[in-house]
């Protein structure tokens, strides 16, 4: 088996993830799919580490993760506090950027 | 380098800074120190605008007082200042003209009683009004006096801004919301139409930086420019001269305005009160008029002279459309605001008809229009503000109760109908000779825009000030002191040079004559000269 | 986890493949099933697979620190997060099938093909048939490579990382913490102003009070056999997952009256109807999501 | 002397600013000033009258430059003044019967309040026509030849409460810009033709020939087309007549001096001034004759047909005005007589409209005469006066208009051929009917019996004699109707005073003199006989007959207003109408068109904006596929 596949895994994963962003409405849902795609181009990144034999898309990867984290940290908190004013947390119910 | 110049544009530009920060508050005290000041502001700027006209000597260089302070150094961007006799002409009518309008519009910007829907009056509207005025009054004579074609571009952009906020914030105190709304209309109209005149006008700017500096002239000013233009050392070719030439005209001529870019002005001055009227067409509007005549033919002598029969037929539609619609207002101000338009045409056809006469007939018509329109307008603001309506059809024998006021608005109908004796009949003719003697046929049409301004300007005042008395005219008082003294200066001005121009020719014929070198032009020679002395030899 | 040794060749081992393909289809399936599941927590665990999947990939792949990392910290810590907020969301919310922005998932759908096969074309068309291996780069092993790297080349980096890391913990503080505008209202104002406000003067009733269980969920019985709503905390009663027990209730105490009865040999023209304030509890059983949790409650 | 040329002009001119701008002050004892002042530009005109008879015939051409006023390069137009002949002609009937007519103002207007201003327009007036008489080149001329048309204008409509008096000022202001706008392109033609437009030097001056020889006869002939339509316009001459009637709105003393004796002849001046041009242009010439001749019979048939005592003597200005513009375009035969007939009609015209002041004055301001009758006994002077005056006009022999009106008859004839024949029956016909429409207002005004009526607030009016400071004015203008023709006659006095200025030539008449003469009178008699059958021996009815189409016609000016209305009012209106439509939907409606397109599609795209985060996402995403697949493709390309 060649590690390309590992790409192909990666690339199925992003589109799923991303079509997910599009067509769920749950903000909790879509930051989970954000998190997918995350984990596929981190997935992708090792493999590149791989196929290049250097760490530097480990470390990359590495970064990744802790950009998530502190994503999905302060993600979450606008989602507690915008359940707590609005009692949803449907994105389709915060359409207050329209003009 | 005496700073007589820039002491002159700084003066009103301070005392506009000076009269926004003064104290606000609804005290009548406080409101007049305000006035005063702004007032006092602008007597000191007639000062030193006429000491400018006194110390410039018409024979002497092209342009006088010289003054240049470093801008913006990488594109040769300088603060320079200079002045040439139809500068110092028209800088010296608008200084004449804004203490005139300050005075008019005395109660204008007075806060009124809460209206009835507890409208919200800003307690700064008087210090606003003031110092918006003295804005305009600086920037206005800064543009007369630039001699750099970039510092001119940007106090001709910027005194949109002063004159935006003049028109939309201060109008007729009776018409309510529904006037509001017009006015603010009226107000984005002008913006806009101006803006995009300006911006058309920055991307000739440009390019007339780019072309100028590809053959070694990397500057902005317009001495040194007009002057390579004109020896040949900066040659544009056809093409991009026509183009530098048109974006630069059409700034200029939405600003003047030329037919059919007009539609502007009746909104403007309808809505607006009615010195800011007389400011926009007797002062703004004639930085384009002037600006035509300095920049579009000092810079582009041939394409001057190729788009002229065009502007001439431009000029020539708008003096008998503008007399005509005129004729068909019901509206007092957009009345004389198509008049003004037409006078537009015989200003705009004496620059570009390339003779002494017209030229010079151009120039002293900006003065004339100015100071006779300024008469018409702010008397019919006065007798506009006695019955709050701007109707044609609601006037009627205000000659009987208010015989001065009938009287001086006379003078200024027969004014603008440019009757011989009074100072626009002096211009308009110049113009049109000088037309005739280039160009026959457009002179003679230009003839007929002569009667229909009678039928316009006495039609308005048969239909205003004679007949029976209407209703709501019966209690109306005549003019008072300070009235009066507001009209007095500006009719026995209009009287004065029409009697005896001498002095303003005088200022104003040398820069022409060198304006007409630049294009390369001289007066086309009589058929048959006859020996120049007058009359036949003294016994 | 040792088939990294066997590399510098255009393939990987047998062992290798066959993990991948067992991986791949669980992590494919997993992300299908978050993206597909209705209910946030059904998503979460679907999510808690895959990135499982992706941790032995990555282990697989000569990467495992990042493996540990991703199990501990993402499934272990970002998930558990991820279930706290759907906890306090609401387990059982889900999405309503029905999509409000027309032609949303259709375009969705269509980019989201367009994109894979894009990428899959652009893998496809790069010339990948060989590729070097981690033996050389973990020969002093993985996680001192990791550390030289990031230590040095990627100090910077990790340094800003870490500002990057507190800033959004007080980011987070600072946008779940409610500023007090006032001064919180001592329980003596809170008493006058129940006093005043008159609309609940004596004190709340507790959850559970006469009823089967007194569990959170479960609202007090009023004398009539009503539930009280105000017994069940607000954000219970929010998300409407109030378990009505009454009318269990009521079926018991009829139910003990009929045991009674036949243990008294009473005819039944003398028993007791069984009372109650039926209309309210029809009413009650007839609000949909209640009368589910109701009949789970029951059972 | 010289100086005291300007003096002229500035006297009734600082009477009239002095009277305007010095406000309630001045009312006890204004007029008396402003009829001072005209008497002292009177007496100055007879001053300087006398210095240039003192002189030698051929030298009496007299210039006083002031200043300059509107010099650019070329264009040099100065404030010089010259006095001739021609100009001391006009100073001296100007002041004179300006003067009298100030005179009988003071009575006319004693009861009207604001006689302080009417006395400062009269005083304006004289001013301009001064300033127009005595100017030295054609610009300076425009401004008097304005001036009179500003100060006419505040006069007719000097009654401005009066709808129909502000109309009348306004259209004959505009009318008169129509024949003003021939004069300025006149003026722009000799400047592009000649470079200048100043009297001497076009003109020639004291046997030098002037620059217009040089010039083309197509040159000169529009010019002198041009010279006329001003002169059309200010004289009242077809096809610019239309103002002149509705002008008798003004008060009576107003139609006396300016639409009777003085600034309606300024047209005759304008052409007898601009001789030289007009003697090289023969076809402006024939349009000349052609104007005068078609006018005189116009205004006589006009004048027939009037009720209105004013407007039928302003049918017979217009008429009499009409043979002055004929005798001057019959060129060297005709001009000194043209000036003869304008000097002698200035006399009679205002005694007769001062009669008619007079009567209107005794007759509670009536003007139609259906309702007078016989007055002849309420008012002897005035009846007298006016006599005289009517007997002048008529041509009555040994009056002053027999001697004018029969020379030009007699020029007409002098003109020779066809032409010649033509005109001379074109006079001859209007003496006749002059005699009549004369002797219609004599005998209905003082003839016959009294068919005066009570106004609508019953007050019969008292018909009395007017006081002193009128019958005085038109018993000296009745002097000079009868004597003046006589005067000038006398040993030709007059035709050799002014030869210098226009030049003379007998025409070669194909009748002798006295046959003219005699068919002159024949034909006045006629006139007299018809008129006095038609009116003077039956009673004459109070409401007018309807009379024939031609009669209604003339009662309609001819249809002049009709045909004004029709072919440029209307169109007008309509025209304007048009355009400001044009203006509001057109022009602005293309430019707030585009606005409203721009927004529009704004609008449309700003749907795109609609809050929701996955559209965002999905637009993001999109935009990303596009790039993506543009990158590789451009890659693969």
């Amino acid at each position: 088996m060649n590690p390309v596949n590992y790409l192909y895994l990666a690339a199925l994963l992003f589109t799923i993830g991303a079509a997910g962003v599009l067509i769920r409405r749950n903000a909790i849902v879509l930051f989970m799919c954000v998190e997918l795609m995350l984990n596929a181009s981190n997935l992708a990144l090792v493999t590149f580490s791989r196929l290049h034999g250097t760490l530097d898309g480990q470390i990359i990867a590495f970064f990744t993760m802790v950009v998530a984290a502190a994503e999905v940290v302060v993600g979450l908190a606008i989602i507690v506090s915008i359940f707590r004013t609005r009692h949803s947390a449907s994105v389709d119910d915060s359409n207050l950027m329209k003009l | 380098m005496s700073a007589l110049l820039s002491a002159t544009c700084a003066v009103p530009a301070a005392g506009a800074v000076l009269t926004a920060a003064l104290p606000a508050g609804s005290s009548e005290s406080r409101r007049r120190a305000t006035k005063a000041v702004a007032l006092g502001v602008s007597a000191v700027t007639l000062v030193l605008a006429a000491v400018v006209a006194a110390r410039f000597e018409p024979h002497g260089d092209r342009y006088q007082l010289t003054e240049s302070y470093s801008w913006i150094r990488s594109f040769g961007i300088t603060f320079s200042l200079g002045v040439d006799g139809i500068g110092a002409v028209l800088a010296l009518l608008t200084a004449v003209l804004v203490p005139m309008v300050m005075l008019a519009s005395w109660h204008d910007a007075d806060p009124g009683p809460a209206g009835p829907d507890g409208t919200f009056e800003n307690r700064r509207r008087t210090q606003a009004f003031f110092a918006l005025i003295l804005a305009v009054e600086a920037m206005v004579i800064v543009s007369f006096y630039a001699t750099d074609v970039f510092l001119f571009y940007v106090f001709f952009e910027a005194m949109l801004i002063p004159m935006y906020f003049l028109i939309g914030g201060f109008g007729d105190r009776a018409g309510g919301p529904e006037s509001a709304r017009q006015r603010s209309y009226a107000a984005v109209k002008f913006l806009l139409y101006n803006l995009l005149g300006g911006l058309v006008m920055l991307a000739a700017v440009i390019g007339l930086y780019v072309v100028a500096q590809d053959q070694g002239f990397g500057t902005f000013d317009l001495p040194t420019l007009a002057s390579a233009v004109a020896d040949g050392k900066l040659q544009l070719s056809g093409t991009a001269e026509k183009a530098l030439f048109l974006g630069f005209f059409f700034a200029f001529a939405v600003k003047a305005p030329l037919w059919p870019l007009h539609t502007w002005l009746p909104n403007a001055m309808g809505e607006a009160t009615a010195g800011t009227a007389v400011l926009i067409t007797a002062v703004v509007d004639k930085v384009g008029t002037f600006a035509m005549l300095r920049f579009c033919l000092g810079l582009f002598p041939h394409a001057s002279k190729t788009f002229a029969p065009a502007i001439l037929v431009l000029a020539l539609v708008g003096i008998v459309y503008g007399a005509l619609l005129a004729v068909g207002q019901k509206d007092i101000k957009r009345l004389v605001a198509y008049a003004s338009i037409s006078h537009f045409g015989f200003i705009i056809m004496g620059i570009f008809a390339l003779t002494s006469q017209g030229q010079s007939g151009a120039t002293l018509y900006m003065v004339n229009h100015g100071l006779s329109t300024a008469a018409w307008m702010l008397v019919a603001g006065f007798l506009i503000s006695r019955r709050g309506s701007r109707l044609i059809a609601d006037y009627g024998g205000v000659q009987k109760v208010a015989p001065v006021l009938a009287g001086t608005f006379l003078i200024g109908s027969l004014a603008t109908l440019s009757l011989p004796g009074l100072a626009p009949f002096v211009s308009e003719f110049l113009v049109l000779v000088g037309t005739f003697t280039r160009y026959p046929a457009i002179g003679i049409v230009a003839t007929f825009g002569i009667v229909l301004a009678a039928l316009y300007a006495l039609l308005l005042y048969q239909r205003t000030m004679t007949g029976p008395v209407k209703d709501g005219v019966r209690t109306m008082p005549d003019l008072k002191a300070r009235e009066l003294a507001v009209v007095a200066p500006l009719v026995a001005l209009t009287v004065l040079l029409g009697v005896y121009p001498k002095p303003l020719t005088d200022l104003v014929n040398p820069s022409v004559n060198a304006t007409l070198s630049q294009v390369h032009e001289t007066d086309p020679a009589p058929a048959h000269p006859v020996a120049a002395t007058s009359g036949g030899e003294q016994k | 986890m040792t088939s990294y040794l066997a590399e510098a060749t255009g393939t990987t081992s047998t062992g290798e493949a066959v993990q991948f393909w067992v991986l791949a289809v669980i992590a494919v399936g997993g992300a299908l099933g978050m993206v597909l599941m209705r209910r946030a927590v059904h998503s979460a665990l679907c999510l808690a697979a895959t990135m499982l999947a992706l941790a032995v990939c990555y282990m697989a792949q000569g990467a495992v620190f990042l493996g540990v990392v991703q199990i501990v910290v993402y499934t272990g810590a970002i998930m558990m997060l991820f279930l706290f907020v759907v906890m306090l969301v609401g387990v059982t919310s889900e999405d309503s099938l029905k999509e409000q922005l027309k032609g949303q998932r259709i375009a969705a759908a269509l980019c989201g093909l367009g994109f894979g096969v894009l990428l899959i074309a652009g893998i496809a068309n790069a010339r990948l048939d060989h590729f070097t291996g981690l033996s050389e780069a973990n020969a002093e092993g993985n996680v001192p490579g990791l550390a030289r790297l990031i230590f040095t080349r990627y100090v910077w980096a990790f340094e800003v990382t870490g500002a990057l890391l507190i800033t959004a913990a007080i980011g987070a503080m600072v946008l779940t913490h409610r500023e007090h505008v006032k001064a919180p209202k001592t329980q003596r104002e809170l008493a006058a102003q129940r006093v005043k406000d008159n609309i609940q003067l004596p004190p709340l009733p507790a959850p559970g009070v006469y009823a089967r269980h007194n569990a959170v969920d479960v609202p007090a019985l009023l004398p009539d056999g009503t539930i009280a709503e105000d017994s069940v905390m607000a954000t219970l009663r929010e998300r409407g997952q109030i378990r009505d027990v009454s009318q269990a209730m009521l079926q018991r105490m009829a139910e003990l009256e009929n045991s009674t009865a036949d243990w008294l040999g009473r005819p039944s023209s003398e028993r007791p109807a069984v009372t109650g304030p039926r209309k309210s509890l029809e009413q009650v059983a007839a609000n949909g999501r209640d009368g589910q949790a109701d009949e789970e409650g029951v059972e | 002397m010289n100086s005291l040329i300007p003096l002229l002009v500035a006297a009734p001119l600082a009477g009239a600013a002095l009277l305007l701008l010095g406000g309630r002050a001045l009312d006890r004892f204004g007029h008396w000033l402003a009829t001072a002042l005209a008497a002292l530009s009177f007496g100055f005109g007879l001053a300087l009258f006398s210095d240039l008879l003192g002189r030698d015939a051929e030298h009496r051409t007299v210039t006083k430059h002031l200043f300059s006023w509107i010099p650019v390069n070329g264009f040099q137009a100065d404030f010089t003044f010259r006095l001739d002949q021609l100009s001391m002609t006009f100073v001296l009937l100007i002041t004179g019967v300006g003067t009298l007519i100030h005179l009988y103002s003071v009575g006319y207007m004693a009861h009207d309040e604001r006689r302080r201003r009417f006395f400062a327009y009269l005083n304006l007036f004289l001013a301009a026509m001064l300033l127009l008489v005595v100017a030295d080149n054609y610009l300076l001329l425009y401004f008097g030849w304005e001036g009179v048309g500003l100060a006419s204008y505040l006069l007719i409509g000097f009654w401005q409460h009066k709808p129909s008096a502000a109309t009348a000022a306004k259209k004959a202001f505009i009318v008169n810009r129509v024949g003003d706008m021939g004069l300025s392109i006149a003026i722009m033609l000799m400047f592009a033709e000649f470079g200048s437009f100043a009297f001497g030097p076009i003109l020639g001056s004291e046997g030098a020939a002037g620059g217009a020889h040089q010039a083309s006869e197509g040159k000169l002939t529009a010019i002198g087309l041009m010279l006329l339509l001003a002169a059309c316009g200010k004289s009242a001459q077809v096809p610019l007549q239309s103002w002149l009637g509705d002008a008798m709105e003004g008060p009576t003393p107003v139609s006396a001096l300016i639409h009777a004796a003085t600034m309606v002849t300024a047209g005759v001046y304008l052409i007898t001034r601009s001789s030289a041009i007009f003697d090289l242009a023969p076809d402006a010439q024939t349009a000349v004759v052609v104007v005068g001749a078609v006018t005189l019979l116009f205004g006589a048939i006009v004048g027939c047909a009037k009720d209105d005592i004013k407007k039928a003597l302003a049918g017979s200005t217009m008429s009499q005005i009409g043979y002055m513009v004929l005798a001057a375009g019959l060129g060297p035969i005709g001009y000194a007589f043209a000036i003869m007939h304008l000097v002698t009609h200035g006399f009679f015209k205002a005694g007769l409209f001062l009669g008619a002041g007079s009567v209107m004055h005794g007759m509670n301001d009536e003007v139609n005469m259906r309702h007078y009758g016989g007055l002849r006994k309420y008012m002897p002077v005035t009846f007298v006066t006016f006599g005289l005056g009517y007997l002048a006009i008529i041509g009555f022999p040994g009056l002053s208009g027999f001697f004018s009106k029969d020379k030009i008859i007699e020029a007409a004839f002098a003109k020779g051929g066809t032409e010649g024949w033509i005109l001379g029956l074109c006079a001859l016909v209007g003496a006749a009917v002059t005699a009549f429409y004369m002797t219609r207002v004599m005998v209905l005004t003082f003839f016959g019996e009294k068919r005066w009526q009570p106004d609508e607030e019953g007050n019969a009016p008292h018909p009395h004699e007017s006081p002193k400071t009128m019958t005085v004015p038109m018993v000296l203008l009745a002097f000079g109707s009868v004597f003046a023709g006589g005067l000038f006659a006398f040993n030709d006095s007059f035709l050799k005073w002014l030869e210098p200025v226009t030049g003379h030539e007998e025409g070669n008449s194909p009748l002798a003199p006295l046959t003219v003469t005699l068919l002159t009178t024949a034909c006045m008699l006629a006139g007299v006989a018809l008129a006095y059958l038609v009116y003077g021996r039956s009673p004459v009815p109070v409401v007018p007959p309807v009379g024939s189409p031609l009669t209604r016609a003339a009662r309609r000016d001819l249809l002049q207003d009709d045909f004004n209305h029709a072919v440029l009012v209307r169109p007008g209106s309509a025209l304007t109408a048009t355009l400001v439509y044009f203006d509001s939907r057109g022009l602005d409606g293309f430019v707030n068109g585009l606005a409203a397109t721009i927004g529009g599609l704004s609008g449309r795209l700003r749907r795109v904006q609609n809050g929701f985060v996955r559209s965002y996402a999905l637009s993001m995403f999109g935009g990303t596929l596009v790039l993506v697949a543009t990158t590789l493709l451009m890659r693969s390309v």
